[in-house]
């Protein structure tokens, strides 16, 4: 280890990881391609993509335990591309967590700080094991611990290093859904009180969108789009991001005047507006987007949207309770089935299979895409969980 | 949240253990051809061998010998043997740590490194059993013979004398014991190497170990049951041996498994050699 | 098999699935507690409750891979308790699929109606295979096929022998969380197509909520509840269904008169009213319940809520964006946090942490709970994903 | 929704394999020494019995051979023993299919019905390993014996005449053979027994099938890799034995092995037995 990287000045300025042009290929495969890349020292920052999008490969790049055909990882200043994993100033909690079976907690916990030497690393470990909410399981083994635990175990194990940035490689993957959401808030908490970087894979965009500063959306082994979780969810750039990061309703245009503040777009004979800032795509045809969530159905006829953007003609085609809300599928008359979201708040009854209804919504809640995409892109991997 | 944290362990989920219970009941009916099998071919010879370890060894195979409870042909087997078990002891824990320095190594990269041929190497390891051990033997006997080529070799770089010779020496002995019971060693510790998660390996590094101190303190830990089995499997059957003695050796080298055969096949003195077993 | 049992007769009348007085000890652990249960014929039911609460236990019991300590189990007016399970009139796709590894997809169809000696099997096969599209892989082993393909082998191979009753034991738990939003709807029409009873074993409340008629929330061993989806979630009457059945805030509060059409309570000197028919306890102290969704969060004294019960006082503390929806935990006056869901309709901005807020809901949204209850109880298990 | 179901295969998950690649470049060096000690230990012992079953027979061990492409060795040892090849190959077919039939039940029990039991059956079923080969099959003479119990029990319930015998018959050769090589039909039995998940065997349940029909159809397919193993495993060594038939047996039960095993240590002409086995 160097002198710059030494555990405990990770708070100190200038420590962002960078990724410059990182590719990396198997054999034919290319997993991640031409990657660049800023994490921000301190922040919690998500890659949030579907299986096989590079997002681990990237990850156990900057963890050293795979090489880049091409490009440079560093941290801060100082290049670590070439850098033994032994070497680096970075640890890892696995996603199958990599417990040593035949080491207690204490010293699994203690492994890091031994290592290297660390002479007081009882008093550490023991400080660990308390900030964990482990210290009565010191002496058992790791297979005598439950799921959860053995992922605390992992995270004291990796945060007792105070590397200068934190890997998660889909940490709570193996949690059922209870504990998962438990963990998030912890996780949450222990990164807000050290300030250590954390780089959090996943394929879960719950998880993302409730954890990170900043999520950048993989796919393929690029970067599709990168941003607040909130900026990218209201405004996706792709389909692929607007499919994985919650459902879209995406519906083909014809792309009008885009001379104003707004877009006016012709939906098969009706006309609907979009915010300029929230069109990705120019004249000529375009996918329409709107969450379902974001829509609001009315009998037919009834209301006055003023404002807003309607479609008229709608029939609802199905309904499913799940508790929170209501999932309905409306079919248009161009033969599309839109979904639309409506949260049980009890203020009105539901409606039923064949009834007519309209659908409005804000124009400063839809998005316009460019229409060379796919409109199943991302929608082939876990969606959103509403 | 923390107190949510710390749940109590899962109530237990007893499906399969009760359904296990329920079929239990006819299915020990099933071990009763093997608890036979059991008791006929393995408690009876056993219990054989010990009570004719009792006879009268004034006997002989022609006439029969007579049960006199006999219990001094102990004492007799391990005065008249003290040696050949002392010998017997230093050959075999020679061969069990050269088996243990030769198989780990090969062993490991079996299991870590050989990637799609891991099949072809197991048989390879295990391939020599297919042919006869006295064969397996009586080649090595070849291979050190005064003329052979390992001895001129040997002769040729001056590390062995123009006079000296490999053939009845302990090193062919121990030679032949390594070269025989190799598979025994390899084949337990590669099963418990295999075992070792490569991801376990991957934490050591990222856990600031060198490959070297990651070997130390994570894969030969838990490579250990197979140490132990392999040692086990090894050091048995070393110790009883006696075809290598015999047939790389003079009676010099002649080890208790040697002592027995003769008592038993040249002299048929019966009591004799199983109670130097049994002792 | 007995006459009356034939296979093809499931439709007729009279085959209702039921279990009377069942219970089912291992050893000292009892895992289903004198269960008595009627499952009308042709229906879609879903047992529902976390792992370990006996509802698997209950399937192997129908299926006859158990058999129950005491009781009875009846398939219309016969008796199969004691059945050995390759004479019962019932198949189960079990939860790891169980496919015959050495058997073709299409022996592995097969496989049933060729030990009950039918004599046109290939051709019922061949149009089975149709029904859960999986012609193109007939000559496939199982080994080859995708997650949702054996899973649909898996239905098949037990749906080609009509049974009267098809158990499923968790049959969508293998695979990842979009395959199984597609193979419940798939499940769905299956049911409805073919008007087999579905008994439906799962740990997940979306999943029965969406697929089934009939839910009961089992628990250690016993029914808790039992009814329609929307009525176990509006109106649960304990708070094991109110917390595993979606998620609930519980609050203690006193009970005041009961006698009207409102029961009204004292919830920490603020006075709410809950609708008689919603109302589980009666005088003394009482656990009053609000989904987080039914509550309507307003800046603090700022709007009039006319006919609605409200709580002042609130404040956010937590402020979590899922997309769809934005959760808030709210910190009220006598400590207690609160949740409160709010779709992400775009109609006004989100609260801020810190801002002060009204809490307000209809009085047919609450419900009222005996108090001698664990508040956390069904908490420990797979939570509502919103 | 119908499209989406068939959905196409996942991309492939190279990361594994890929590190495998990378690791693979220093990690082949680890394969030298196995590579070596294959070479040596091996290789080179098959390569050298081969030479010599080419030697000019009229050598003797004291004179050594003389290397002449003796290739009429071959032919000696074909015509030689042809009677011997086919008694050998007769014992060890039967030998073979009794083992099956024992060992089946047995590793089914052990593999199903023994629940806690499981590793000490498993012990029990090597346990005979920890004692010489020989020893083992001597206890069987004493067992088979004319004045042993065995026999005295045959003779009594009058399956065997009163002047009939079991030692020194085929039945006593195979018994012993069956002894020996009974754990090495069990132990692959086991393994692939072990392996069938209880679930599928449920599944056969539930789809109509009797436990018989269950068994036919599911289990036995699936352990059909065991038999096979099995199988090789105690014909290949049950036919080159030579112990079973000169201990249990007269020369007219003798077997291949024993003609090797003669030719080698009595009457010391090298070329002609390794010819045989080469064969």
């Amino acid at each position: 280890m160097t002198e710059s990287t030494t555990p405990g000045t990770s708070r100190a300025a200038g420590k962002d990881l960078r990724l410059e042009g990182v590719t990396k290929r198997f054999g034919d495969f290319v997993a991640v391609d031409d990657l660049t890349l800023t994490v921000p020292q301190g922040s919690f920052f998500a890659l949030l993509g579907p299986s096989g999008c590079g997002k681990t490969t990237t990850l156990r790049m900057v963890a050293g335990l795979e090489e880049p055909t091409t490009g440079r990882v560093l941290i801060g200043a100082e290049d670590i591309t070439n850098l033994r994993p032994y070497k680096r100033p970075v640890n890892t909690v696995f996603q199958s967590y990599a417990l040593f079976p035949h080491l207690t907690i204490f010293d699994n916990v203690a492994f890091g700080p031994r290592r290297r030497g660390v002479k007081d690393y009882q008093q550490k470990t023991r400080d660990m094991l308390k900030l964990v909410q482990l210290e009565p399981y010191a002496t058992r083994k790791p297979a005598q611990l439950s799921g959860g635990q053995q992922q605390r175990v992992a995270l004291g194990r990796a945060l007792i290093n105070e590397p200068g940035v934190l890997l998660l490689d889909e940490p709570l993957g193996a949690l059922d859904l209870k504990l998962r959401r438990q963990m998030q808030i912890e996780l949450k908490r222990i990164q807000t009180e050290i300030g250590i970087t954390f780089v959090h894979v996943t394929h879960d965009q719950e998880e993302a969108m409730t954890m990170a500063d900043t999520i950048a959306v993989m796919n393929a082994g690029v970067i599709e789009q990168m941003g607040a979780p909130g900026d990218l969810y209201e405004n996706p750039e792709t389909t692929f991001v607007a499919n994985f990061l919650g459902q879209s309703n995406l519906i083909m245009v014809d792309v009008g005047d885009t001379s104003g503040r707004a877009v006016v777009v012709d939906c098969h004979g009706q006309k609907v507006g979009v915010e300029s800032t929230r069109s990705h795509t120019s004249a000529g045809k375009g996918w329409l987007g709107v969450r379902p969530e974001k829509i609001f159905a009315s009998p037919a006829g009834l209301e006055n949207h003023n404002g807003s953007n309607v479609l008229t003609g709608g029939r609802i085609s199905d309904v499913s309770f799940v508790g929170v809300s209501t999932q309905y599928l409306v079919r248009m008359p161009w033969g599309q089935e839109l979904m639309v979201f409506e949260q049980n708040t009890g203020q009105r009854a539901a409606f039923k299979n064949g009834d007519e209804v309209d659908l409005a919504w804000s124009r400063a809640h839809a998005f316009l895409l460019d229409a060379d995409q796919d409109a199943q892109a991302g929608m082939m991997t876990p969606e959103a969980d509403t | 949240m923390t107190e949510a944290v710390t749940t109590p362990p899962a109530p237990p989920a007893p499906v399969v253990d009760g359904e296990n219970a329920r079929r239990r009941g006819w299915g020990w009916l099933l071990l009763i051809p093997g608890m036979l099998w059991l008791a006929i071919f393995f408690l009876f010879p056993t219990v054989q061998l010990f009570f004719t370890s009792l006879y009268d060894p004034s006997g002989s195979f022609e006439r029969g010998y007579a049960m006199t409870w006999h219990v001094a042909n102990y004492a007799d087997a391990i005065i008249d043997t003290s040696n050949l078990f002392v010998r017997s002891f230093m050959y075999a824990a020679i061969t069990t740590f050269v088996c243990l320095l030769l198989a780990y190594p090969l062993a490991y990269a079996i299991a870590f490194k050989s990637g799609r041929w891991k099949n072809v190497m197991l048989v390879l390891v295990i391939a020599p059993f297919f042919t006869s051990f006295l064969l397996r033997t009586l080649s090595w006997r070849a291979i050190l013979s005064d003329q052979g080529p390992v001895t001129s070799f040997l002769q040729t770089i001056a590390i062995l004398p123009d006079d000296g010779r490999l053939l009845a020496t302990p090193v062919a002995v121990i030679a032949g014991l390594v070269y025989n019971f190799l598979p025994f060693m390899t084949l337990p510790l590669y099963a418990s190497l295999d075992k070792v998660d490569y991801r376990l390996i991957e934490a050591a590094g990222d856990l600031y170990s060198s490959p070297f101190t990651g070997f130390r303190t994570v894969t030969f830990p838990l490579s250990l049951p197979g140490v132990v089995s392999g040692t086990l499997l090894t050091f048995i059957p070393a110790s009883g041996d006696y075809i290598n003695a015999e047939l790389l050796g003079t009676p010099k080298q002649y080890m208790i498994g040697n002592r027995i055969q003769a008592a038993f096949l040249t002299e048929r003195n019966y009591p004799w050699p199983r109670a130097c077993r049994s002792s």
